[in-house]
């Protein structure tokens, strides 16, 4: 079982390949980073298949370390361990990274840095194999940490403009704060558990609950910061200045998943202290909901997907805070193929389109045939609607929440649900029907559509292998409740009807001049007639375009406004610690020298010059001392 | 009156104690180099009163206290001497005996 | 007259005085005196070495050979054999040298009696045969009324000071009966007069070590003199006179404790008034008055601890700081006295520059110099003592130093002067600074052997 | 001579001193100050006749008044310009007199409270002749003598160093 | 004999590359290289030969002043051998980084020289007096190496430097005098047993304090840093940050800690405090900076806060931690000197500014710099990390006041901030028209640095390569300070 430890470094070891490379050579060595992860993908089922009937109730099927550091009486290793959750989410990231690597090999092959690309991009996913194959928590955040590092130079990857620039060192220093708070919640955790190591910290060591609840609240704190939840989610809508497939990997699949892996990994502490759970299950709930509001209103594609990536990911921290490892992760797997897939359909769409802005396109699904299915079948997915993976997994979310009674959360969780359906319909029509208005649309390249194909399928059909995934787990899984399954689906409905009512019906607008010409006073009657439609769309359209300007407003001016604030505060607060450092600390320095000189001037002029006057002081010097010793009576 | 009683070796320790006070106010208000090396040699005088009076007093048989006069006054002649060629010496750079003038040197 | 072999060096040294004298008829070169000279130090030196302790008082316990007589006697004699080597080599342009020679021969010889004297009379006369050369060589250039001016203050100042000297050995004389040194330690308390005797004794001494609140001559004698008689008179008369105090310090103190105090006052005043008036100088001679004034204000620190250890550490000091600031001086005869005559010293002579920096370093106290192993060996006997506010005071003021002392090494590396060599490169003064150099580190480095013979003295 | 020296003769000899002295403070002639300098050097050498140190006190007369007054008269004729000269402005220093005058009164003080701690009065009669005088000098304190003979032999070279000066 | 060649054949060196005369500076060149790679060599033969288990190693004691005490005595145990490799190897980085110095080089490398003696002397001496020494004799070098060969104000920065350390050793040597009053000894390894008095250990403590705070140097008196980095020339800013620094926190360890042990418990919250808002402290100065070189300084006031703060945590991880930042910031440090000497070399300008984009234009420079750039500010995978996790670590697990954890904590943020701010604005972005115009590094420069970055890695993924030689005597110090 030896080259379990092989998936993850031969990424890595790409990596080591490319990096001394000059830019000409390191972009015709591609193939060896697309090789790598090839194999890894391989390498990732055959485990996946050693692991197949699971059920082994989470003790690890392969475990082997190395110790790369001895404290006194403490090891600290880095070990592989193959289990389970660790063996679907291997298959997750391989398959996404594959497909991903495929894909950039069109999107991105007349840029002139493609090698670096192709580097950084193995450099990412041996860093999130090895946070997902680590044995203890101090491995999983030294890979989390250069995960951080690689999303900071893919967003960062078109550094001549300014936009990428500041929204890379913008995202790196968010997931840096939250990173503050995961080594903080490691010094606890090793002060209390003296180790780092899963069996020991999970296992062996009996938590006592106040403990469980620091620790556990400061990796909530760490995931918060990578999985861009309320409120350091503000790096990812910026983050989307990288390159598409980056974005599809990072923030799609992998990368945020990682904040969702750390919390499913430390869940035995979180089931210790409850505190933690209810405050993840508070999170997830609002990240949800803002999140798809803010989806709603977004005019830039991939800034919906990415509040979509935030809201999706909320919901899996509410799946987590209410005890469902299962679906958790279900859901976690679900999405990352689907959102994947519909940020590579995006990037194929911008390519075609040559503009990021929805309002600019429309009609696509004439021209893009392939786009458009593999496109809606994401969509469908995300939206939750029947046969696609994602009704599957959010309907076990949903059952969950039922199940253990937490009904508020429920109702919170269904509107989500609504207003997800509402954003992807208006993503939908917004895109697919309409005028087209950007001369020649034309098909992206064989080697874009087949990893598009690829996910399509995945997400159509992975839905079905639900209660097998919860058995795989070592859980006992069953088919979601039908009452449960029928109130989502018809929330997912309505939700797609109010998308078509006010996205669907826009061909009638748009082509109103030619109609009105003709029309004229026939076209002065419909208008009125649909008075009854203008006050609905006054009522509830406008109200619910008010709410989501107010709440994107909201999180310009309040939260990104507090982030910004910060750093103003910190930059002048170093102007104020340069000042302090010239004037008061250097001014006593050289206060002290000038200080000395003038004593010494002064201690001169003693010296007069006139012989009397010395002999006058000599004498006065002995009189005193004989004064004195008259008085003392030596 | 005290004075009368029989002359001890007090009475020669305060003479020389008056003489050597006076030598030394010479030697600190007087303008002229000249003066103050006169001032010098009455201190000098007084010192040896004091040696022979203490030698006379309470150890004659030793004499050590002449013998010292003798090698101080054997000093202050040298003294005086080298003293005196200084202050021509300088009398014939600075045509001046004023200690005063001599301010050149100083801080 | 079983002694008198132990005293060759002395007359050693009165016989290179006399043929100093008249060297100009006997070898026709006027340099010739100093170099003869030169060779009757060594010698003297080297016979003051194999001499070495000598138990039984000579002469009547008026002299006597003990362990710091021994170890001073042989640094007076290496330090004025470097010294006329230098004198051989340069002289003291204008005025001939042969004088200059005999009389710092004649006031070698008088620290050596000094050193040695075990009476009161011995002491004065050879207090008196030390300083009166120094008046003579103050005031060398006697042409120039600076110089003349200069040693009058001195003059007149150390006559009035060295007359209250003597008034107080009349009083001890009074006190004990006697003059030698071993009567008048055991002599019964004497009271108020004791004190005073004691007070005007060192009143006396501290004025010849121009230790403050005395050393007003200092500044004055030492800027109008020539650099080359500073560089004598600022370092070998000070050996003996640091030799005496101790001396006397073992005898006077058990009679007059408050004694100890004055030390302190005396060891402050220099301290503070010497480091903090050296730093507005720009008269090399004068900032190394001031600086002989600071150092004389260490070593009355250790005095005043009072100890064995102390007083070794005393005379262990003054050595320590005899020999870099010789060496300063010899430079900066050679160079000019004016601080910006340094400047360029570096591109001009880099040998002579880099050996200036060890010298300074030993003067501020930087290892491995011997003036660090000064400055340890004497915090350590004051802070036994309990002196830790004046050691502080020390500290702090060693580290001022390193301001002005600094100032003379920037000049010399970083001001750029004039490139060619001010004076035609001559290999005995070389030589002499190069000895001195070897002292600084050697001695720096190899304390041991030194400091034995010291500590095996108290 | 009784075991005292006699009251009075004393006074007249202490009287002569300090008169002198305070005289040639006084007096505003340079030429008189180094008569009245004369005067006390013969007044100390009649103390030492009182003290029966007869070698000294013809020592006193020889050396000082002798040799010392006369070069002290050589060096005012010789810095004297102009007659006038010799007339200084009256300059009384009055810092210069308290600090002597507390100066005089603390040593008196120290010298009268040791004074009296000796037993009183007893002057040892016998008085060492001459001849002893000459035998100690020479025997006990050879060393000294010749290193005064040095100290002597450096005066002269420095007084021929400053008073030389021809430029050689 | 071994630790003496170590000490004195640098001296040997510094003599002979002085007395080259001024025109062949290439011979003083070759004796300065040839000198430090024997060096390194004979300090890789004694780690190689070093014992893990045993404590001092390879001891020398010659009586050099018997009455004092005072001796010649040399050892070196898990701490002291990690800093000598440290000196070694940097200081032959210094000769090779300065291979075409053309003003007065004899001098120059006569100077690298005798600051090596200084500095390999102080990691060794285990006599105070000797450890006092050589403590005072690296300021020599130092001051002419910034006061000769420095940038415009040198004069002023040159004697502010020595000033401000020689304040503080003069105090330190009072404190070693106290010691040998108290112990009569001034041997350090006789004196690690004595049992002092608390309020007498507290005193001592405080004039050490003093003396190792300057060098650290600690927040209030750390102002002498910038102004000397920025005068000082290249070579000269790799060892003053590489070594210098290193020497203050190494007497805390070697002296501070194992003698004073009940002062140390007592200080601790004290030297916390201090250290966290040196890093914080630092970290925002570092922040506010247009010179890359003042920049790097700041930074490293930052890091030298964390090395105290491990130290006064007073565990094994705090203490293994904080030998771990010195070493790696002494090699990340002085890789990040030498390329911004080698950009200085070539645009003539350090203003932040003027110098963008030189990812674009020179590769190779732009990516070693990054390298630098995160390996100081601590990312996993590279030495920076070790350290700054460890003192965490231990700082968390020690009994000190947790708020000034969390505060050096916030310090890792801060120090990927203004590292990341120097990395956008000097490597990414478009080059100026300064950088467009310059050549990429040359193969002698770069095979300088190559080493450096080797050795940031190996230690960053094995940390044990550095933890086997310091977790042992570290062990014994926290022995000592756990029995006060």
């Amino acid at each position: 079982m030896g080259y379990v430890a092989a998936i993850a470094l031969l990424p890595a070891i790409a990596f080591a390949i490319l990096v001394p490379m000059s830019n000409r050579v390191r972009n015709k060595a591609v193939p060896v980073s697309v090789a790598a992860v090839v194999i890894s993908l391989a390498l990732s089922l055959l485990a996946f298949a050693q692991v197949w009937p699971g059920g082994h109730g989470g003790e690890a099927v392969y475990h082997a370390s190395v110790t790369f550091a001895t404290l006194g009486s403490v090891d600290l290793g880095v070990g592989v361990l193959l289990d389970p959750i660790s063996a679907v989410m291997l298959v997750v990231v391989t398959l996404v990274g594959t497909a991903v690597q495929v894909y950039s090999l069109g999107y991105m092959h007349r840029d002139a840095r493609i090698g670096w690309y192709y580097a950084v991009l193995s450099l990412f996913t041996a860093a999130m194999l090895m946070l997902v194959l680590s044995d203890n928590f101090l491995q999983l955040y030294m890979a989390w940490e250069v995960m951080g590092l690689c999303s900071y130079l893919l967003i960062g990857f078109w550094h001549e403009q300014v936009a990428p620039r500041k929204a890379s060192l913008k995202a790196f220093l968010t997931t840096r704060v939250g990173d503050v708070g995961f080594a903080l919640g490691l010094a606890v955790m090793y002060k209390t558990a003296g180790s780092f190591d899963f069996q020991v910290v999970l296992h062996d060591f009996a938590w006592a609950p106040a403990a469980a609840t620091t620790v556990s609240l400061l990796l909530l704190f760490g995931a918060m910061g990578k999985s861009a939840q309320v409120p350091l989610h503000v790096w990812l809508p910026d983050a989307m200045a990288g390159p598409t497939p980056a974005s599809a990997l990072i923030h799609a699949a992998t990368m945020v998943a990682a904040g969702v892996f750390l919390v499913a990994r430390a869940l035995p502490i979180f089931e210790v202290s409850g505190v933690a759970l209810t405050v993840t299950m508070i999170v997830g709930v609002t990240t949800a909901l803002v999140g798809g509001l803010l989806a709603a209103v977004q005019h830039d594609i991939k800034k919906v997907l990415a509040y979509s990536t935030i809201s999706q990911l909320g919901y899996m921290f509410v799946a987590l805070g209410a005890g469902g490892l299962v679906a958790g992760m279900y859901h976690l797997v679900t999405h990352a193929f689907f959102k994947s897939l519909l940020f590579l359909g995006a990037g194929v769409i911008i390519h075609a389109a040559h503009t990021q802005d929805m309002r600019e396109m429309g009609g696509l699904a004439k021209k893009m045939p392939v786009t458009t299915v593999t496109f809606t079948i994401g969509s469908l997915a995300l939206a939750g609607v029947f046969p696609f993976s994602g009704f599957w997994s959010k309907d076990e979310i949903l059952t969950i929440l039922w199940h253990e009674g937490h009904y508020v959360v429920f109702a919170l969780a269904l509107a989500a649900a609504f207003v997800t359906a509402v954003y992807v319909a208006r993503l939908w029509f917004r895109v697919f029907t309409g005028p087209t208005q950007s001369a020649e649309l034309k098909e992206a390249h064989v080697e874009m559509l087949i990893p598009m194909g690829v996910l399509a399928a995945i997400s159509a059909f992975i839905g079905f292998g639900s209660p097998y995934f919860a058995q795989f787990l070592g859980h006992e899984g069953e088919w979601p409740a039908a009452a449960i399954a029928l109130t989502s689906m018809s929330v997912a409905g309505i939700g797609l009807a109010l998308g078509w009512w006010v996205y669907g019906r826009r061909t009638k607008v748009i082509n109103t001049r030619p109609f009105k010409q003709r029309a004229g006073f026939v076209y002065d009657a419909l208008t009125l007639k649909l008075y009854f439609d203008l006050t609905y769309d006054y009522f509830i359209v406008r109200g619910y375009g008010r709410l989501a300007e107010m709440l994107s407003g909201f999180d310009r001016v309040v939260v990104d406004g507090i982030v910004n604030g910060a750093g103003a505060v910190w930059r002048s607060g170093t102007e104020v610690g340069s000042l302090i450092d010239t004037y008061v600390i250097d001014g006593a320095v050289n206060g002290t020298a000038s200080l000395i000189k003038a004593a010494g001037a002064k201690v001169r002029r003693i010296e007069t010059g006139h012989i009397q006057a010395y002999q006058g002081l000599m004498v006065a010097a002995l009189v005193l001392l004989m004064l004195w010793f008259v008085v003392k009576g030596a | 009156m005290t004075l009368l009683q029989p002359v001890g070796l007090l009475s020669f320790m305060a003479l020389s104690a008056v003489l050597f006070s006076l030598g030394l106010y010479g030697a600190l208000s007087r303008k002229s180099a000249v003066m103050v090396l006169m001032s010098l040699e009455l201190m000098a005088n007084a010192i040896n009163i004091n040696l022979v009076a203490i030698s006379r007093f309470s150890a004659p048989a030793e004499l050590t206290g002449q013998i010292f006069a003798v090698f101080s006054m054997v000093v202050s002649a040298a003294e005086i001497g080298l003293g005196l060629a200084l202050v021509i010496a300088l009398y014939r750079q600075r045509k001046t005996v004023e200690i005063d003038s001599m301010q050149e040197l100083k801080g | 007259m079983i002694g008198v072999g132990w005293f060759i060096p002395e007359y050693l040294l009165l016989a290179g005085a006399f043929v100093a004298l008249f060297a100009e008829w006997l070898f026709g070169r006027d340099n010739a005196g100093a170099a003869v000279g030169a060779v009757t130090a060594t010698l003297a030196a080297l016979a003051a070495v194999l001499i070495g302790v000598r138990e039984p008082a000579f002469s009547g316990g008026l002299l006597e050979l003990d362990q710091v007589a021994v170890t001073v006697r042989v640094a007076i004699a290496v330090l004025s054999a470097v010294y006329l080597l230098w004198l051989a080599a340069r002289g003291t342009a204008p005025e001939r040298s042969r004088e200059a020679a005999a009389l710092v021969m004649l006031a070698a010889l008088g620290g050596m009696l000094m050193v040695s004297a075990r009476d009161l009379m011995v002491l004065f006369i050879s207090i008196e045969l030390a300083t009166m050369p120094a008046y003579v060589l103050m005031g060398y250039r006697r042409d120039d009324a600076r110089s003349l001016e200069g040693a009058l203050k001195y003059f007149l100042l150390s006559m009035t000071t060295s007359l209250v000297m003597l008034y107080g050995f009349s009083f001890l004389f009074a006190i004990a009966g006697s003059t030698s040194f071993a009567r008048i330690a055991t002599a019964p308390d004497a009271g108020l007069l004791g004190g005073f005797a004691a007070l005007f004794v060192f009143v006396g001494l501290f004025a010849k070590m121009s230790a403050a609140p005395f050393h007003f001559w200092a500044p004055d004698a030492y800027a109008g003199a020539p650099a080359a008689s500073v560089a004598f008179v600022s370092t070998v008369p000070k050996l003996a006179g640091a030799a005496v105090m101790v001396r006397l310090a073992a005898v006077l103190v058990p009679g007059a404790p408050s004694l100890l105090a004055m030390f302190v006052i005396a060891s402050l005043a220099s301290m503070v008034l010497g480091n903090l008036a050296a730093f507005p100088q720009s008269d090399i001679r004068r900032l190394m008055a001031y600086s002989g004034v600071a150092h004389t204000g260490y070593m009355l620190l250790a005095l005043s601890a009072g100890t064995a250890s102390g007083n070794a550490a005393a005379v262990f000091y003054t050595i320590a700081y005899a020999v870099p600031s010789m060496a300063i001086m010899l430079i900066a005869a050679e160079e000019g006295s004016e601080l910006d005559d340094f400047a360029g010293l570096a591109a001009r002579r880099p040998a002579i520059a880099w050996v200036s920096v060890v010298f300074l370093l030993s003067l501020v106290g930087v290892p491995p110099m011997i003036g660090m192993f000064g400055k340890l060996m004497l915090f350590t006997a004051a802070l036994e003592a309990g002196r830790l506010a004046l050691v502080i005071v020390a500290v702090i003021m060693s580290v001022v130093s390193a301001g002005y002392y600094f100032r003379i090494l920037r000049a010399a590396f970083f001001a750029d002067g004039s490139s060619e060599p001010s004076v035609p490169l001559s290999l005995s003064s070389t030589v002499a600074i190069g000895i001195l150099a070897i002292a600084t580190l050697g001695i720096g480095v190899f304390t041991g052997p030194l400091f034995r013979l010291l500590t095996a003295g108290f | 001579m009784s075991e005292t020296v006699s009251g009075v003769v004393f006074l007249a000899f202490a009287f002569a001193t300090i008169g002198g002295a305070v005289m040639m403070l006084a007096t505003r002639n340079v030429v008189h100050a180094a008569f009245w300098l004369l005067e006390v050097m013969l007044a100390t050498a009649g103390l030492y006749l009182l003290l029966s140190a007869e070698f000294l006190a013809l020592v006193q007369v020889l050396v000082y008044a002798g040799s010392v007054a006369v070069l002290v008269l050589f060096t005012i004729m010789l810095t004297l310009r102009r007659r006038e000269d010799a007339i200084r402005p009256y300059e009384p220093g009055w810092a210069a007199a308290i600090l002597a005058t507390l100066f005089g009164a603390a040593v008196l003080f120290a010298v009268e409270r040791f004074a009296s701690q000796l037993p009183p009065g007893t002057m040892p009669a016998s008085v060492p002749d001459l001849a002893l005088f000459g035998q100690t000098l020479f025997t006990a304190w050879a060393v000294p003598f010749e290193i005064a003979s040095l100290v002597l032999l450096v005066a002269l070279v420095g007084a021929v160093w400053w008073s030389g000066g021809d430029g050689s | 004999m071994l630790l003496s060649a170590i000490v004195l054949l640098p001296l040997a060196g510094a003599v002979v590359s002085a007395l080259v005369p001024k025109d062949r500076g290439d011979i003083a060149r070759w004796i300065a290289a040839v000198v430090t790679a024997v060096d390194l060599a004979l300090v890789v033969f004694v780690a190689l030969r070093f014992d893990v288990g045993a404590g001092m190693q390879f001891v020398e004691n010659v009586a050099w002043v018997p009455q004092f005490g005072i001796s010649y005595h040399l050892g070196v145990d898990g701490i002291s051998i990690t800093m000598l490799a440290l000196s070694a190897l940097l200081s032959l980085v210094a000769v090779v980084a300065s291979w075409n110095m053309k003003t007065k080089p004899a001098a120059y490398f006569a100077m690298l020289l005798l600051l090596e003696v200084g500095m390999n002397g102080v990691f060794l001496a285990l006599d105070f007096v000797l450890f006092y020494v050589f403590w005072e004799l690296v300021l020599v070098p130092m001051y002419f190496l910034i006061g000769t060969w420095g940038g415009p104000r040198k004069e002023y920065a040159s004697i502010k430097f020595f000033l401000y350390t020689l304040f503080g050793s003069v105090f330190m040597l009072i404190g070693i005098i106290a010691l040998y009053l108290q112990t009569g000894t001034f041997d350090m390894t006789a004196m690690v047993g004595a049992g002092l008095s608390e309020s007498f250990q507290w005193w001592v403590f405080a004039a050490f304090f003093l003396g190792f705070a300057v060098k650290v140097p600690i927040f209030p008196l750390h102002t002498w840093l910038p102004d000397a980095h920025v005068e000082a020339p290249t070579a000269a800013s790799v060892l003053l940050a590489g070594i210098l620094l290193k020497m203050g926190t190494y007497g805390f360890i070697r002296i501070a800690l194992p003698i004073l042990p009940h002062a140390a418990n007592q200080w601790a919250p004290f030297i916390t405090a201090l250290a966290a808002i040196s890093i914080v402290y630092g970290a925002a100065l570092a922040f506010a900076q247009t010179d890359l070189k003042k920049l790097v300084a700041y930074s490293s006031v930052s890091h030298m806060g964390f090395v105290m703060l491990g130290i006064a945590s007073g565990t094994v991880e705090g203490l293994n931690g904080a030998i771990a930042v010195m070493f790696s910031h002494g090699v990340v440090t002085g890789l990040l000197f030498l390329i911004v000497g080698m950009v200085y070399e070539r645009t003539h300008t350090r203003m932040i500014q003027d110098v963008s984009g030189l990812s674009n234009q020179v590769p190779v420079a732009g990516g070693l710099l990054a390298f630098a750039s995160f390996a100081s500010l601590g990312l996993p995978g590279l030495s920076g990390f070790v350290g700054e996790f460890l003192t965490l670590l231990g700082a968390w697990k020690s009994d000190v006041p947790a708020v000034w954890v969390v505060i050096a904590a916030i310090g890792v943020l801060l120090a990927a901030a203004y590292t990341l701010s120097m990395v956008q604005r000097v490597i990414l972005g478009t080059p100026s028209p300064i950088v467009s115009k310059i050549t990429d590094l040359t193969v002698r420069e770069v095979s300088l640095l190559v080493p450096l970055v080797v050795l940031t890695l190996v230690v960053g993924l094995y940390w044990n390569s550095l933890l086997r030689f310091t977790d042992p005597a570290v062990a014994r110090i926290v022995e000592l300070l756990a029995g006060a």
